[in-house]
């Protein structure tokens, strides 16, 4: 028996705990213990993050998603959370359906994850000798558009297709001021005054 | 090369090469960013958001225009800008001044029909400029993740919009439908994504291009080995596939489009079905061509001084058959024989050439029985979005042997795009205004329109006439070419495309004309008071209709455009 | 050639493979999710879950722990995976907005109640 | 000992103590105490002597004379075995290493089986196997004749060439089949001691009523009943005993008959009578499909034996079926003979020169050749075929398994025989026995036929209710499963399914038997929780159940007996479709099968023995059998759990065993001749890591989600099936209905004939005035017709008609539109998958390739 790997425990811990808790948030009917489990889930996600070497996005997953994006789901589940809304039943068909789908689909996917060469795991004495380099200075000149990791790139043609992302930083700003502007013009209370046409329809 | 060469590139790249390049879109987020500023100043209350969105939008669209005249678009080349995120060639170029005159004709339509009033104005201009941006991303993406953006900013900003009018119930259905739809479509995609670039080690098309041809594809099906990691790559493209489909409404992912259609208002359906119909397409000939074509090292010089192969029909090219012969054989000669990308390629066109004659055929059928104007055209969407994947099948099918051929047909679907914009925007624009007449969009209702709005109805003939193909309108010459492409390219598939597109004309017959018979022949009804059309929406109708009649009669002028914004993109 | 997997996963170094298994099986609950849920913010939770399962492949894709070869995605699949991060938390925003505003017109967040149009 | 002689003695005992029993019982069985009380005894009497015969015939005389190949591969890990397999093989070859490797190497077909492994690991599966052989090293990787003894005991008559024989043909099998028959037969018979116990008074059967209104009421059958199965299981032993064609049709009949007096034991029972003569009418369309096949490779082998007769001195007088058609020159391949051949010539002599030119080479210097004469492989499979259509009707195949269900109508103990050991038993041994004799395209027949068989009845048991019912179609799939494995080219895979399946589904029929004896009733939805009343019923049957669906650890060599058998056919499966791309179907129905059998077979439990009663009232009147059935469970419980391990210490096990008995010439790849690209893999490379991991964790992992399936709807009743029930209406009327297979059958066969003879009679009376008086009238109208008909309904009418249906299309179409959001979204899902399977099909058959070079020419 070989000694215990303990990033591949960490890693069986971090996945059974995502896995499982996804797999709560589909089977819950729960609205409120959906969203409490996501939240496990997402965290735990993060932690697979941190596992593979890239701490700042697990940082960002953990401030973005699990501290953002929930706020907010949950924020509306505050909202609508009526006694009635709270558990609703999905009718037997669906989830026989759904699962025959998702079991094909799964098993595509998994049958996938398997059948590429590169993506089997290394030798132990080649993991254990990569030597974990900090992520946040390359990611934020990257942002910058500058790929600091481009120089040591071996390949030529690789190396021009590693591609600074200044354009992205630059245009999703414009993209969530739209979508913010968006999102409150929906979110505000006051109901307009129809179109004409409308009135045909609203009365159903 | 140190850091301090890296920045100098990269200053060098962004603001010598990208910036100068990225007009168009800078004057759309300025516009944007402007209109933030202005309704946050004091008095901003009191400028019309629609003049600003219209300068704005006009501005973007001289940006766009060529500066040195139409002709300079032939040594317009292949740029890549922001080290590669987006790439500007004349495609771009052509499709920017696309997208823009329509937002310029939208937003008039828009202002015209009241969907944008004063108040809520800020937020509609802002969103339909944004998802403009968006659309502008998509038609220059070379990189997965542009890619990804360009559909998540071309679509977000279209979910609010198809829920703009806030108080109707089918509006809010619509948009949910529309959103939960397009965000799983885009959860498929972004699993594609990270698929194909997983296996491929990079996320910029030409590096994965490389890759692909590094690959041997052809070597390893040949030697019935490794399919595994080729299925990974094709169940890779088939998720992204899933999320251009969507953009597209190609069945089956076309579930959300007639429900959307017909929740949302007119001026947005026309929004939806031109320009994201158009930014979707030229998505997939950048994936399309971005990975299963491979351009030559710097070769072409020939070819560039040469007029490509043009179709006599409605080109202008004079060249001889003789030398189309020649471009075509030293073609087929210096694009090898045994290409390591065809497989790629063959993927691709036998993917989009099932997934073009389902959607034309169910687009055509499932119209039949509609009841509601803007359902039937939704379902005619999906129709003629099929009628142009045939044209990109036909094109990514050709470049393997024959660049010229592929150019044609590329730009036999440029053609399509720029009828169909009149096309459909006539159709809707007119859709729009009977609406605030009559207060209905039940294809019964337009019963007798013909006596009481001669003039809207017969456009409105002319543009349903058009819509089937029938010559010696506008619509006619694009399925034409089409149909061409598809000849040329050959092959059992592609006949069998062929032969499924000329009978979807036949079939998409019976319903353009029941609306037509409702307009022209049935009498009105007595409940329905008739409706009366105000001076500036006739003029309206017209302006954007009557090109459908002289793009008919004279169609060489856009096709020009079009065989100059193809000429050398390879 | 081992057979027993799980002794494998306790000594040996897990690889992209173990992560692609991770974010398929969460996938396909973020779909699965979205197709069961009745509830609007049920569906919405699976759309988080499937954005998250691409961002699990992203960063496995490009982690030097797990693979080394020369078709690692390298920093590209972290610089993608914040941006998948942003993107999400922006479709999530307007799809809740949207929600809600469903929920004004119909007094309900039940999509199934979303059924006026079909045809 | 000599085994030559001593075996056919022993098994011969073993065969002819039902018949004497039999003898006795029908002379004297009224008198043997009250109501034949003991008549029950001396047949029970007879099978116990038949299976200790058997049982010494195997333990005594065949282990000690014919050692066992070195451990095969079958539920094994293969790396581990690896080296000791070596070293094994080493030793026991009495001939070089290194030539046997060259040899492989070079040989064309095992060359096409797999490069790689040619050439990395020549040494792994054909020599591992010639290791295993006793005797017959041949030149080629492909496997000689089996060790066997044949003879014959007693020629019943000769017309001319045609000879009809009682011989016998004694290899592995046919051991391993005779303690597996007998050990089944014992268990039923003391268990039909205990379950017939009503027979031995007067009985009144409850389902007949009389005119008068009365239940019919009639003296007891028990000494009856076991003269049938005495019989029953003579006739069973002479099928597998038998050494020619001809005494195995004799015997088939002999089955046909007896499952006809069984199945219509209760005669007086409308349906009883009804399902007899079902099963005895299905049977006979098989078996015509079967005597013509006979008869085809009789006129062309002149001969009906198995094996080769040799005289005295064992020098070799008349050669037999199998090694006329798998001669040494061909390497053992798989050839028509010459008589085969001339009939071609006969035929079409312009072309036959050069045929006879090209064998004549091929047999003598070029084996690389492939068979040219064609006439001959369709001759071959012909005769192939057409023993199979035997097979399709005795062992319910699709699409004549229509009786198998109904012959529930007899008692349980007689569909516990008859599902496990015997009659259904007989065809997959036949197919298995004849195995050398079947072209690579006639395996392929029999695969999609096990493969149509093995989806079709596994969906109908989903939704039946009667608790037998399920079994019974659990039967017909399972058969299909051995069926698809044995045309896959999985030979041991197959036959060794049918041990460890007659094991686990004879203890589940008498588990079903015991149930309805206590509470009376087949009706599944009137049970439920009667695991506190019969627990050990209840916890044989979870054995029998977890046998059935293959509950082991996945690739380990721990399971239950199911496991190693159906994951070595699912093992087969994928080695084939490996290899096949375009059958991928005969790939995934095996895994589609191991989640509809986890999931109906759970469901079954459940229903049964978890939950609450749903009918209180059977519940409280509920009781364990006695004894006498439940010892007869216990045993076969042992047996199902571990028939499939090895014996601790020796290499003993069941596919050891029968890989002694490989058939001739069975072992190398081979290919087809009329379908060229038909690749029928060597089922050692099955065995392969690579094959066996993604097959190993597809049976796993389906079989798992059954079970996971069937207790969260019966068992955590987390859905609610009722609501399924709604949901999936059309689909479940489609299986609750059978597929509507009786339906079609009478629409298509029984309407049509009754048509005809009312016609016929019809004609007789009045033809002739119909045509005098018709004739007038057709003239007289055809003046309207031609206006009518034709201008109006046909020139009309096509053109309404095409649009009419384009229009109805579309307005068809429409209705996928539902509205529903979730649906929508469920689509994306399915188009996803969907469209991937359609492009991996289109990958996978080369298609892509040929468009490529359309598309680029």
């Amino acid at each position: 028996m070989q000694e215990i790997y303990w990033p591949s425990v960490f890693f069986l811990l971090f996945s059974g705990i995502s896995c499982a808790f996804a797999v709560g948030v589909l089977l819950s009917q729960n609205i409120v213990r959906m969203a409490f489990y996501l939240v496990l889930s997402l965290a735990a996600t993060s932690g697979l993050f941190f596992l593979a070497g890239a701490d700042f996005v697990g940082a960002m997953q953990l401030m973005i998603y699990v501290g953002g994006t929930l706020v907010l789901l949950i924020f509306g589940v505050m909202l609508t959370s009526q006694e009635r809304f709270i558990e609703m039943h999905t009718w037997a068909g669906d989830w026989v359906k759904a699962f025959l789908a998702g079991g094909a689909l799964l098993f595509i996917l998994v049958s996938a994850a398997f059948s590429v060469p590169a993506w089997q795991s290394m030798d132990r004495a080649e993991a254990e000798a990569v030597v974990a380099s900090k992520t946040v200075t390359p990611l934020g000149m990257g942002l910058l558009g500058v790929r600091v990791d481009k120089p040591e790139e071996p390949d030529a043609a690789r190396r021009d297709g590693m591609a600074g992302y200044l354009f992205q930083f630059e245009i999703v700003s414009v993209h969530l001021l739209v979508v913010l502007i968006g999102a409150a013009y929906l979110a505000r209370a006051k109901r307009k005054r129809d179109l004409p046409a409308v009135q045909s329809d609203g009365s159903q | 090369m140190n850091l301090t060469s890296l920045i100098d590139s990269l200053l060098s790249d962004t603001l010598q090469t990208s910036l100068p390049l990225f007009g168009t879109e800078l004057a759309l987020c300025g516009t944007i960013v402007f209109m933030l500023l202005v309704r946050v100043l004091k008095g901003g209350q009191h400028v019309p958001p629609f003049l600003l969105a219209m300068t704005g939008a006009i501005i973007a669209l001289w940006l766009a225009l060529p500066r040195e005249g139409i002709e300079a678009w032939a040594d317009l080349g292949r740029q890549e800008l922001f080290t590669g995120m987006l790439v500007h060639d004349t495609l771009t170029a052509y499709l920017r001044v696309f997208l823009l005159s329509f937002v310029v004709l939208f937003l008039v339509l828009a202002q015209l029909t009241g969907l944008a009033d004063r108040d809520d104005g800020q937020d509609f201009f802002t969103l339909v400029l944004g998802a403009t941006l968006g659309m502008c991303v998509m038609v220059s993406a070379n990189h997965l993740l542009t890619i990804f953006l360009g559909v998540e900013m071309a679509s977000v900003p279209s979910y609010v919009l198809v829920g703009i009018v806030k108080g109707r119930r089918r509006s809010s259905e619509a948009a949910l439908k529309y959103a939960i739809y397009g965000a799983g479509a885009a959860g498929v995609m972004l699993y594609g994504i990270s698929l194909l670039a997983g296996v491929l080690g990079s996320a910029h098309l030409p590096t994965m291009a490389h890759e692909l041809a590094a690959l041997d594809i052809p070597g390893q099906l040949a030697a019935g080995e490794g399919g595994s990691t080729v299925m990974v790559l094709a169940l890779g493209g088939l998720m992204m596939g899933v999320g251009l489909a969507f953009k597209l409404s190609a069945v089956p992912f076309h579930f959300w489009c007639p429900d959307v259609f017909e929740g949302a208002p007119a001026e947005i359906g026309a929004f939806l079905s031109v320009a994201s119909k158009a930014a979707a397409l030229a998505l997939l000939i950048r994936v399309g061509f971005g990975l299963g074509y491979l351009p030559e090292d710097p070769a072409p010089s020939l070819a560039a001084t040469q007029p490509a192969a043009a179709i006599s029909m409605v080109s202008t090219s004079q060249i001889p058959t003789s030398q189309v012969a020649y471009q075509s054989e030293t073609a087929s000669i210096d694009g090898s024989a045994d290409d390591p990308l065809s497989p790629v390629r063959n993927f691709f066109v036998i993917l989009v050439a099932i997934v073009a004659i389902v959607s034309c055929t169910f687009g055509n059928l499932a119209a039949y029985g509609q009841t509601n104007i803007k359902r039937m055209l939704a379902y005619s969407t999906i129709a003629h979005a099929g009628f142009m994947m045939m044209a990109v099948a036909a094109a990514v099918a050709l470049i393997g042997r024959d660049v010229g051929h592929a150019e044609t047909a590329l730009s036999a679907l440029l053609l399509y795009l720029s009828i169909y914009l009149f096309m459909n925007l006539g159709a809707f624009a007119i859709i729009a205004f009977l609406r605030n007449a009559m207060h209905s969009e039940d294809i019964k209702d337009y019963a007798g329109l013909i006596r009481s709005c001669p003039m809207t109805a017969v456009m409105m003939t002319m543009i349903l006439v058009s819509l089937i193909g029938l010559p010696p309108l506008a619509g006619f010459w694009p399925k034409l070419r089409v149909l061409q492409s598809l000849y040329e390219a050959g092959g059992p598939l592609m006949i069998t495309v062929l032969v499924a597109a000329g009978m979807n004309t036949a079939i998409s017959l019976v319903y353009y004309l029941r609306v037509v018979k409702v307009m022209c022949i049935d009498p009105p009804s007595d409940t329905q008071e008739p409706p009366t059309l105000g001076f500036f929406s006739t003029a309206y109708i017209l302006v954007v209709a009557l090109p459908v009649l002289l793009f008919g009669i004279m169609p060489e002028k856009v096709a020009e455009w079009a065989d100059l914004a193809t000429k050398n993109l390879f | 050639m081992q057979n027993l997997i799980l002794a494998n996963l306790l000594t040996e170094p897990i690889g992209v493979a173990h992560y692609v298994v991770v974010s398929a099986f969460m996938f396909t609950c973020g779909v699965l999710c979205m197709a069961t849920k009745r509830n609007v913010l049920g569906v919405l939770m699976g759309v988080e879950l499937v954005l998250n399962a691409a961002s699990i492949n992203l960063i496995a894709f490009g982690s030097p722990f797990l693979r080394n070869d020369a078709n690692s995605l390298g920093l590209d699949g972290q610089l993608m995976t914040l941006f998948v991060i942003v993107l999400a938390a922006a479709e999530a925003a307007v799809a809740l907005a949207i929600a809600l505003n469903f929920y004004n017109n119909h007094d309900s967040i039940d999509v199934d109640r979303a059924d006026e149009l079909l045809g | 000992m000599d085994p030559a002689s001593n075996l056919p003695m022993l098994l011969m005992g073993a065969w002819l103590v039902p018949l004497v029993s039999f003898v006795l019982i029908l002379f004297f069985g009224k008198h043997m105490g009250s109501h034949g009380k003991y008549a029950g005894h001396l047949a029970t009497l007879a099978i116990v002597t038949s299976a200790v015969l058997s049982f010494t015939a195997m333990f005594g005389v065949w282990l000690p004379s014919h050692p066992l190949p070195g451990a095969a591969h079958h539920g094994e890990e293969h790396d581990g075995e690896h080296a000791e397999e070596g070293g094994n093989l080493h030793v026991s070859l009495g001939t070089s290493t290194a030539g046997l490797e060259t040899q492989f190497t070079v040989h064309p077909v095992a060359f096409l089986a797999d490069d790689s492994h040619a050439q990395d690991d020549s040494h792994e599966a054909p020599n591992d196997h010639a290791a295993g052989e006793a005797h017959g090293h041949d030149a080629h990787a492909n496997n000689g004749a089996p060790i066997s003894h044949s003879g014959e005991w007693y020629t019943i008559c000769k017309f001319g060439s045609l000879k009809l024989t009682i011989g016998y043909y004694i290899d592995s099998l046919t051991v391993t089949m005779f303690c597996m028959v007998s050990l089944i037969a014992s268990c039923v018979h003391f268990y039909a001691i205990g379950y017939m116990h009503d027979e031995l008074h007067d009985f009144t059967d409850p389902e007949v009523t009389m005119r008068d209104g009365k239940k019919l009421k009639r003296p007891g059958r028990f000494y009856r009943f076991f003269q049938y199965l005495s019989l029953f299981c003579f006739s069973m032993f002479g099928i597998v005993i038998a050494g020619n064609l001809a005494m195995v049709f004799i015997f088939w009949e002999l089955v046909g008959i007896c499952s006809y007096f069984l199945i219509g034991f209760y005669i007086e029972r409308k349906s009883a009578s009804t399902a007899a003569n079902k099963a005895f009418i299905v049977n006979r369309v098989g078996d015509f499909g079967m005597l013509i096949g006979m008869m085809a490779l009789w006129s062309s082998l002149g001969t009906f034996n198995f094996g080769d007769t040799t005289d005295a001195e064992g020098k070799i007088v008349e050669r037999g079926m199998f090694s006329q058609l798998h001669t040494e020159e061909n390497g053992y391949r798989l050839q028509p003979t010459e008589s085969m051949i001339a009939e071609e010539k006969r035929m079409c002599p312009a072309h036959s020169d050069s045929i006879i030119e090209s064998s004549a080479e091929s047999a003598s210097s070029d084996v690389h050749a492939p068979p040219k004469n064609t006439a001959g492989q369709w001759l071959l499979f012909i005769g192939g075929v057409g023993v199979f259509c035997g097979c399709v009707g005795k062992s319910a195949q699709f699409p004549l398994h229509v009786w198998l269900p109904d012959a529930m109508e007899g008692p349980t103990p007689v569909s516990a025989l008859v599902h496990s050991a015997t009659m259904v038993a007989a065809g997959v041994y036949l197919v298995g026995r004849f195995f050398p004799v079947f072209t690579p395209e006639a395996l392929l027949v029999i695969a999609y036929i096990g493969c149509i068989t093995l989806l079709i009845a596994a969906t109908i048991a989903i939704t039946a209710t009667d608790i037998k019912r399920v079994l019974a179609y659990s039967t017909v799939s399972q058969l299909g499963y051995m069926m698809l494995s044995l045309g896959l080219g999985g030979w041991v895979a197959g036959m060794f399914h049918l041990i460890t399946h007659a094991f686990f589904k004879g203890l589940l029929f008498m588990c079903s038997g015991s149930v309805i004896h206590g509470v009376h009733t087949n009706d599944m939805t009137e049970m439920g929780g009667l695991r506190k009343k019969m627990p050990i019923t209840a916890y044989t049957m979870l054995a029998g159940c977890l046998a059935i669906i293959g509950a082991g650890i996945p690739l380990s060599t721990i399971g239950f007996s199911g496991y190693y058998s159906k994951d070595a056919i699912i093992e087969q499966a994928f080695s084939f479709g490996s290899q096949n791309p375009g059958h991928v179907i005969l790939q995934w129905a095996p895994v589609v099968g191991a989640f509809i059998t986890a999931f109906y077979m759970f469901r079954l439990w459940y229903m049964t023995f978890a939950g609450e009663p749903r009918n209180q009232h059977r519940y409280d009147h509920a009781h364990e059998s006695p004894k006498v059935m439940t010892v007869p469970l216990v045993v076969l419980a042992v047996f199902a759990i571990g028939i499939g391990w090895t014996l601790p210490g020796t290499n003993l096990k069941v596919t050891n065993l029968l890989e002694q008995s490989r058939p001739i010439g069975t072992l190398a790849t081979s290919q087809g001749t009329l379908l060229p690209d038909l690749v029928i893999p060597d089922e050692h490379l099955s065995h392969e890591w690579e094959i066996k991991k993604p097959a190993g964790i597809a049976a796993f992992s389906t079989a798992a989600m059954g079970l996971l399936l069937a207790t969260i709807i019966y068992l955590w009743k987390k859905l609610n099936p009722d609501e399924l029930k709604q949901s999936f209406k059309p689909v479940h009327g489609f299986l609750w209905n059978k597929w509507w297979f009786d339906e079609i059958y009478g629409a298509l066969i029984i309407a049509p004939t009754m048509l005809l003879a009312r016609l016929v009679s019809r004609f007789d009376l009045g033809i002739i005035d119909a045509i005098l008086h018709g004739s007038a009238a057709v003239c007289k109208g055809l003046s309207k017709v031609v206006y009518a008909v034709f201008d109006r309904t046909v020139v009309d009418g096509m053109v309404d008609g095409i649009a009419g249906v384009t229009w109805d299309l579309g307005l068809g179409l429409r209705k996928i539109q539902t509205g529903s959001l979730r649906q929508y979204i469920m689509f994306i899902v399915i188009g996803t998958v969907v469209l991937f399977i359609a492009i991996s099909v289109v990958q996978n058959t080369g298609l892509v390739g040929s468009l490529g070079t359309d598309l680029t020419n």
